[in-house]
């Protein structure tokens, strides 16, 4: 069949390497955290040459077994899904640099975790590149019982009532989307979305396909009104795998949706569902926002941010039908920032419970002078959730506002402006209650530099993305995700 | 319903109040009314990749279009999913430790059963792995076959001794995904796609993944009716 | 790509780096910051220093870098920008000689000096702005390098103040940036232009500029503390005195006023605007400001909270000269940026000084004080007379060419309100002067601390006599050229208005 | 009616079976029952539509997928029943806090 190229066997590799780590890391207890690290970074640079490859020579196609579909599976990695895997890489290098230190001294934890999380990724980079609805249907469940392992890891009766309830979700989810694949294979004869994307019409087959797909993918990313499962889930894994869950496997979920409805769906459905989408959105960010502003401890506070964080994304969908570039652009941006800063994030609020014993709020007590680069790394993420300049928030940001007021919906304008305001006081409470004095006393335990720093540079990977949108947004149009000159026509 | 009244029931009794349920239900009818219709709007003849999986059955290295398509038209699906399987029993380990040897001690009839059962069983699983390549079999109905050999034995009481239920048993789990992914990944060197076997040896591919799968299969499965990890070291 | 390319970088970098050495630096490393500090300073000053010198000379300084695909980030050096570049610049330093006398002994002054070279970051980028977006990018910097600053003391009372502060800030900023998205979906740009670049926008956009002017001047009108956006400023009092200082003389209120002349000069354009209709509800905006906040100064016994209504008042006078519309009252609104923030500066060192010397924080306990601090006091007196309007200090100059040229623009009744004013600045400033030269000093200050010969530490006084100086020479040698008022009307006729 | 449709159509019901049950019961064990009937479902409109070729013998790509499907949710099942049994021990409940979870 077709040659291998540079940028296969990088895509490739994406996926063994960290499968080989995972294995090698149960297989070899005792040295699971260096096998960890090394899969980690080994990834990471792959990531970084398939990235440099795609750029370089467009989009990859990859024929698993050589068939091609529609017998076959391919692979493909356009600009849409390696800015997800460098997103991946990214945040999964820092938390492994985080885990190391954070579970030092606990006895089985390394040797479960790193296992667990290699094959989580594992989930995850198979998930962005596959290309195929059933395969993805696979990787979602690779992904989703990794994080719900992962999750009730702490063995504590809230993370496991809370793994519980995220389990029953997302088989749920995965269900109802299979049921949508079962249907769209038997009523087009294929799983290939490609080769769907030319064979579908607007049957009722299709309609009820996209009302599973999209109600189960909604309940994988937790979106507003189904986001029920996230918050005790998030709050209750530890800190590493919170951050994991918030910044990445929400993602994947959205990624699939996101995809099927850029080549399956959309050209299908009218404007009714991707109104109703943003619909849902609007009521994410003030659901959501109201929420976490209501939150006295610090992990639930992040875990309701992300739930609001969640709905700008779909805010695209309404958007979209006459700015399609520039709405999902916005989107996928947002997406990228908001994996860098609610992982910094999480990772600063583990710093916090290391050091202190507690995430209450109130009682931060003057933290801000004894773990700077913690808070630091706090604020700077907060920054670019808010979207405050300069941050990769900010740009998302700024792009959807564009594309909003281009088309004068003034209802979604000020659902991102009253957003915005909710996440300024919910972060900025936090930062108040850092910089003041409380009045309980309380034992601290010091902080490893490598917690520290990690949660650090991801904040400073959110800002410094408010400088990267031209490369970004460049590596965006390889492979033409979002249709652009389709919309041009 | 608050905690305390909570307190006094049973979890089975935890319901739906009378009127949730009936909305419930005609939710639900709704959706099992849409589902019929979509299905019934299907049409009544399709070939799917039937004619594609026969065309190329020649090719696969086995006879048989479901073993076909299992481990080499959409092998990357079985790979992932064994990962999946593997990937659950290290949750499942590490969520708890599998609990020590039933006090109940098997009886002798049930213990002869045992003598006698589990060699035929393995040696069912070895023919239906065999059989799969030209007639409905293959590497899950064998390892299930296992599997249930492995639980007769944890039934009886037995247990894998101290010595073996270290890394032995984890090169065995390990070994169905090792293989596979090696085997995957091998065929590359040549400058071939992930997974697309050279068509001489793709027969003998797929029997040597197939029965390391077996093998890994059987051993997971049994793993994860005991519910938890062996005890073992600290 | 020549060196010129990258001084006004240079410029932002100056304090950059600077403040986030001292961001890693341990707490005991005094001398070390301290040098930090001051070289930042004076290598900022110096680069100003050239670039004034190039743009006299005709020279270009242009600092351009992607941000979106068809936006940029620009820094540019044009008479406006340095005019604003040159007031920061130079109070920075001064500022920074009364911060380290200020906070010696305190604690946490690592991170204060960060963020305060920070926020002078942001202050200079707001200044050298090439375009709307880069403007926005540094504003919303200033807002959260300040937040910092304002609950430094870690007191549950800081705490609510940077509340304040901040609900107020980010909801401007937001409506700013609102503002600013809104106009680049019409525009397509946002690259500052003299006389604007709205010309070419025809009638069916008039209802929709008219939101943007209003969004944008709400915005900036946060900032620089406009009626009914100035409560943050008297809650952010409990900020230590040179942050105070800042906040009302250099970064942020000036932030919001000299943005307002950028978005009415180089953004609408000061025809486009009044062929529009909205520079009239602004002067009248402006206007209602300045009498609200002198009336408000009047009754305020703490010292800083009447210093503050002070500066809501006064800054409002460098809306009014721009939303005037005509050339004499932008002169006068422009020479205003630096000479308010001469004036208020001194005030603030020296309220400072009082709180740091003898603990006095509030007006009536200050009698008797000038007999015991002469030289603070002396400057206080200066401070104050420039606030009133008096010649020869600089306030006079200010007030003087907003006179005219409202009366030349027809607008006699701004005259009144400029006079009326005058009194109430008087009225407010005049009975402190009284108590603190002619009445019997107490037996025991407050809070007394001792400095054996000299009245306070010398870091603490000499600010505050160099910026009263300043205040005094611009006013005397405003005709000369290089005092502020020959740089406005060079900025007024090269800019806003063909000759 | 062929027996692809009929097997299709009883799939369908059999997934809003489980729906049901898994909305309505909290006891844990009973989801994860309702959750392999609804899995159940979705197999057999999978499998059952594969039959619908005119040459009688079943497209093999739907049963392969049947097969995968049937394993990933054994493995699911597995860890949910593991995970319940440690809701039981550390909470001393079979149910899920606060409500009713779905």
């Amino acid at each position: 069949m077709e040659p291998a190229t540079a940028a296969s066997n990088w895509g490739v590799a994406i996926i063994l390497l960290p499968l080989a780590g995972a294995l090698l890391a149960f297989l070899f207890r005792r040295a699971a955290t260096r096998i960890g690290i090394g899969a980690a970074v080994a990834t990471s640079l792959a990531a970084a040459a398939l990235a440099r490859t795609v750029i370089r020579d467009g989009t990859m196609h990859h024929a698993v077994g050589g068939w091609g579909a529609p017998l076959g599976i391919d692979l493909r990695a356009d600009g849409l899904s390696v800015l997800m895997l460098i997103m991946t890489a990214t945040v999964g290098l820092a938390i492994s640099l985080y885990a190391p230190a954070y579970f030092r001294g606990e006895s089985r934890k390394p040797e479960q975790f790193w296992p667990l999380w290699l094959f989580l990724w594992t989930g995850l980079n198979a998930l962005f590149l596959s290309a195929d609805i059933f395969n993805l249907y696979v990787t979602l469940e690779l992904l989703g019982l990794a994080a719900v392992a992962l999750t009730a890891l702490s063995g504590r009766a809230d993370a496991l009532t809370g793994a519980m309830r995220y389990l029953l979700a997302t088989l749920l989810g995965s269900l109802a989307y299979l049921l949508g694949v079962a249907l769209l294979y038997h009523g087009f004869g294929s799983v290939d979305i490609a080769v769907l994307a030319e064979r579908v019409e607007a049957t009722p087959v299709v309609w009820t396909a996209l009302g599973l797909m999209c109600a189960g993918l909604l309940l994988k990313t937790a979106l507003f009104p189904l986001h029920f499962w996230l918050p005790p889930a998030h709050s209750s894994a530890p800190v590493p795998v919170s951050a994991l869950l918030s910044a990445l496997v929400v993602k994947a979920s959205f990624y699939i949706l996101l995809r099927l409805w850029l080549e399956i769906f959309a050209p299908l459905v009218g404007d009714g569902v991707g109104e109703l989408l943003g619909l849902l959105g609007a009521g994410a960010v003030l659901w959501g926002s109201i929420q976490a502003l209501r939150q006295t401890r610090l992990k639930m506070l992040i875990a309701y941010s992300t739930v609001a964080q969640l709905g700008y994304f779909f805010l695209a969908f309404p958007l979209a039908v006459a700015a399609g570039v520039t709405a999902w652009s916005a989107a996928a941006y947002l997406a990228l920032s908001h994996a860098l800063a609610k992982a910094a994030m999480f990772l600063a609020a583990g710093n916090l419970i290391r050091f202190g014993g507690h995430d209450r709020i109130a009682d931060l007590d003057r933290v801000v002078q004894r773990l700077p680069l913690t808070v630091g790394a706090f604020a700077l993420a907060g920054v670019s959730s808010m979207g405050l300049p300069p941050s990769g928030g900010f740009i998302g940001k700024w792009l959807l506002l564009e594309a909003a007021i281009a088309q004068g919906r003034w209802d979604l304008v000020g659902v991102m402006f009253l957003g915005g305001l909710l996440v300024a006081a919910y972060i900025f409470k936090v930062l108040g209650y850092a910089f003041t004095q409380a009045n309980v006393l309380h034992e601290s335990r010091a902080v490893p530099a490598s917690m520290e720093w990690a949660a650090l540079l991801l904040a400073i990977g959110a800002i410094l993305l408010g400088f990267m949108a031209s490369p970004v947004l460049a590596l965006l149009g390889v492979g033409d995700p979002f249709n652009a000159v389709e919309t041009m026509g | 319903m608050s905690n305390k009244t909570a307190k006094l029931k049973t979890d089975e009794d935890e319901r739906f109040a009378p009127f949730l349920r009936l909305l419930t239900a005609l939710l639900v009818s709704g959706v099992a009314a849409g589902l019929a219709y979509a299905v019934l709007s299907l049409p009544h003849v399709a070939t799917g990749l039937n004619d594609a999986v026969g065309d190329r059955l020649a090719l696969s290295g086995v006879d048989h279009p479901v073993t076909a398509v299992l481990l080499n038209f959409r092998g990357y699906d079985t790979l992932l999913e064994m990962v999946v399987l593997l990937l659950v029993l290290v949750g499942v380990w590490s969520l708890s430790v599998a609990p020590s040897e039933h006090e109940a001690e098997a009886g002798a009839v049930l213990d002869y059963l045992v003598r006698f059962l589990v060699p035929l069983m393995i040696l069912i699983a070895a023919y239906l792995l065999w059989v799969g390549a030209h007639a409905p079999g293959g590497a899950f109905q064998a390892g299930a076959v296992m599997s249930a050999a492995g639980v007769l034995l944890v039934l009886s009481g037995r247990r894998l001794p101290g010595s073996l239920a270290g890394w032995p048993l984890r090169l065995t789990l390990v070994a169905g995904v090792a293989v596979f992914t090696a085997v995957a990944a091998g065929v590359m060197s040549t400058g071939a796609s992930l997974l697309e076997y050279p068509s001489q040896w793709a027969g003998v591919l797929i029997l040597l993944i197939e029965a390391t799968a077996t093998l890994s299969i059987g051993a997971t499965l049994a793993a994860l009716f005991l519910g938890g990890r062996p005890e073992d070291g600290p | 790509m020549n060196w010129s390319t990258w001084i006004p970088l240079m410029v932002v970098t100056s304090s950059l780096l600077p403040g986030l050495i001292i961001f890693g630096l341990a707490e005991d490393k005094v001398r070390l910051r301290t040098v930090l500090n001051l070289v930042g300073a004076l290598v900022k000053v110096a680069l100003v220093g050239l670039m004034f010198w190039g743009v006299m000379h005709g020279h270009h300084y242009e600092t351009r870098l992607t941000l979106l695909p068809d936006l940029d980030l620009v820094l540019r050096a044009g008479p406006l920008s340095l005019l604003f570049v040159a007031l920061s610049a130079g109070l920075w330093l001064v500022t920074t000689v009364y911060a380290i006398g200020y906070l010696e002994g305190s604690p946490h002054r690592s991170r204060f000096f960060g963020f305060f070279s920070l926020c002078v970051t942001a202050t200079v980028g707001v200044a050298l702005a090439g375009n709307l977006i880069t403007f926005l990018i540094f504003y919303e910097l200033l807002t959260l390098a300040t937040y910092p600053l304002v609950v430094h003391r870690g007191t549950e009372v800081a705490r609510r103040a940077g509340k304040t502060y901040l609900a107020y800030t980010i909801f401007g900023g937001a409506l700013l940036m609102l503002g600013t998205v809104w106009l680049y979906t019409l525009t397509g740009t946002l690259e500052f232009t003299p006389r604007g670049f709205l010309a070419g926008l025809g009638d069916e956009h008039r209802l929709a500029l008219t939101a943007i002017f209003v969004l944008l001047i709400a915005g900036l009108g946060v900032k620089a503390a406009l009626v009914p956006f100035h409560g943050w400023l008297p809650q952010a009092m409990v900020a230590p005195a040179p942050v105070s200082a800042l906040l009302h003389a250099v970064a942020v209120v000036k932030a919001g006023a000299f943005g307002i002349v950028r978005v009415v000069y180089d953004v609408f354009g000061v025809e486009f605007s009044e062929g529009l209709g909205v520079t009239k509800p602004l002067v009248w905006l402006a206007a209602f400001t300045i009498i609200y906040g002198s009336l408000r100064a009047l009754f305020q016994d703490d010292l800083k909270r009447r210093l503050a209504f002070s500066t809501v008042s006064q800054v409002s006078y460098i809306a009014l000269g721009v939303a005037i519309a005509g050339p004499i009252a932008a002169i006068g609104g422009m020479v205003h940026l630096v000479h308010q923030g001469l004036m208020k500066i001194t005030l603030f060192f020296c309220a400072g000084n009082l709180a740091e010397t003898l603990g006095i924080h509030q007006v009536s306990e200050m009698s008797g004080v000038g007999r015991r601090m002469p030289w603070t006091m002396a400057a206080f007196t200066v401070g104050a007379f420039g606030m009133i309007g008096a010649p020869p200090i600089a306030g006079f100059v200010s007030k003087w060419h907003l006179g005219l040229g409202a009366l030349d623009k027809g607008q006699d009744w701004v005259v009144l309100v400029l006079a009326g004013s005058s009194l109430l600045n008087a009225a407010y400033f005049l009975p402190i002067l009284y108590v603190a030269w002619f009445r019997e000093p107490p037996d025991t200050w407050p809070e007394e601390r001792d400095f054996g010969q000299k009245e306070t530490a010398l870091a603490l006084l000499l600010p505050p006599l160099l910026t009263a100086a300043m205040a005094v020479g611009a006013g005397l040698l405003a005709s000369l050229p290089f005092s502020p008022l020959a740089w406005a009307k060079l900025i007024a006729e090269r800019e806003f208005y063909l000759p | 009616m062929t027996p692809a449709f009929l097997y299709a159509l009883i799939g369908s019901a059999l997934f809003a079976l489980g729906l049901y049950g898994l909305i309505v019961h909290a006891h844990l064990l009973r989801k994860i029952l309702a959750l392999n009937v609804m899995g159940s479902g979705v197999f057999l409109v999978l499998g059952g539509l594969a039959g619908r070729t005119p040459q009688g013998a079943p497209d093999p790509v739907p049963h392969a997928m049947v097969i995968t499907g049937i394993v990933v949710a054994v493995a699911a099942t597995a860890l949910a029943l593991v995970l319940m049994l440690r809701v039981r021990a550390t909470t001393g409940r079979t149910v899920l806090p606060d409500g009713r979870g779905n």
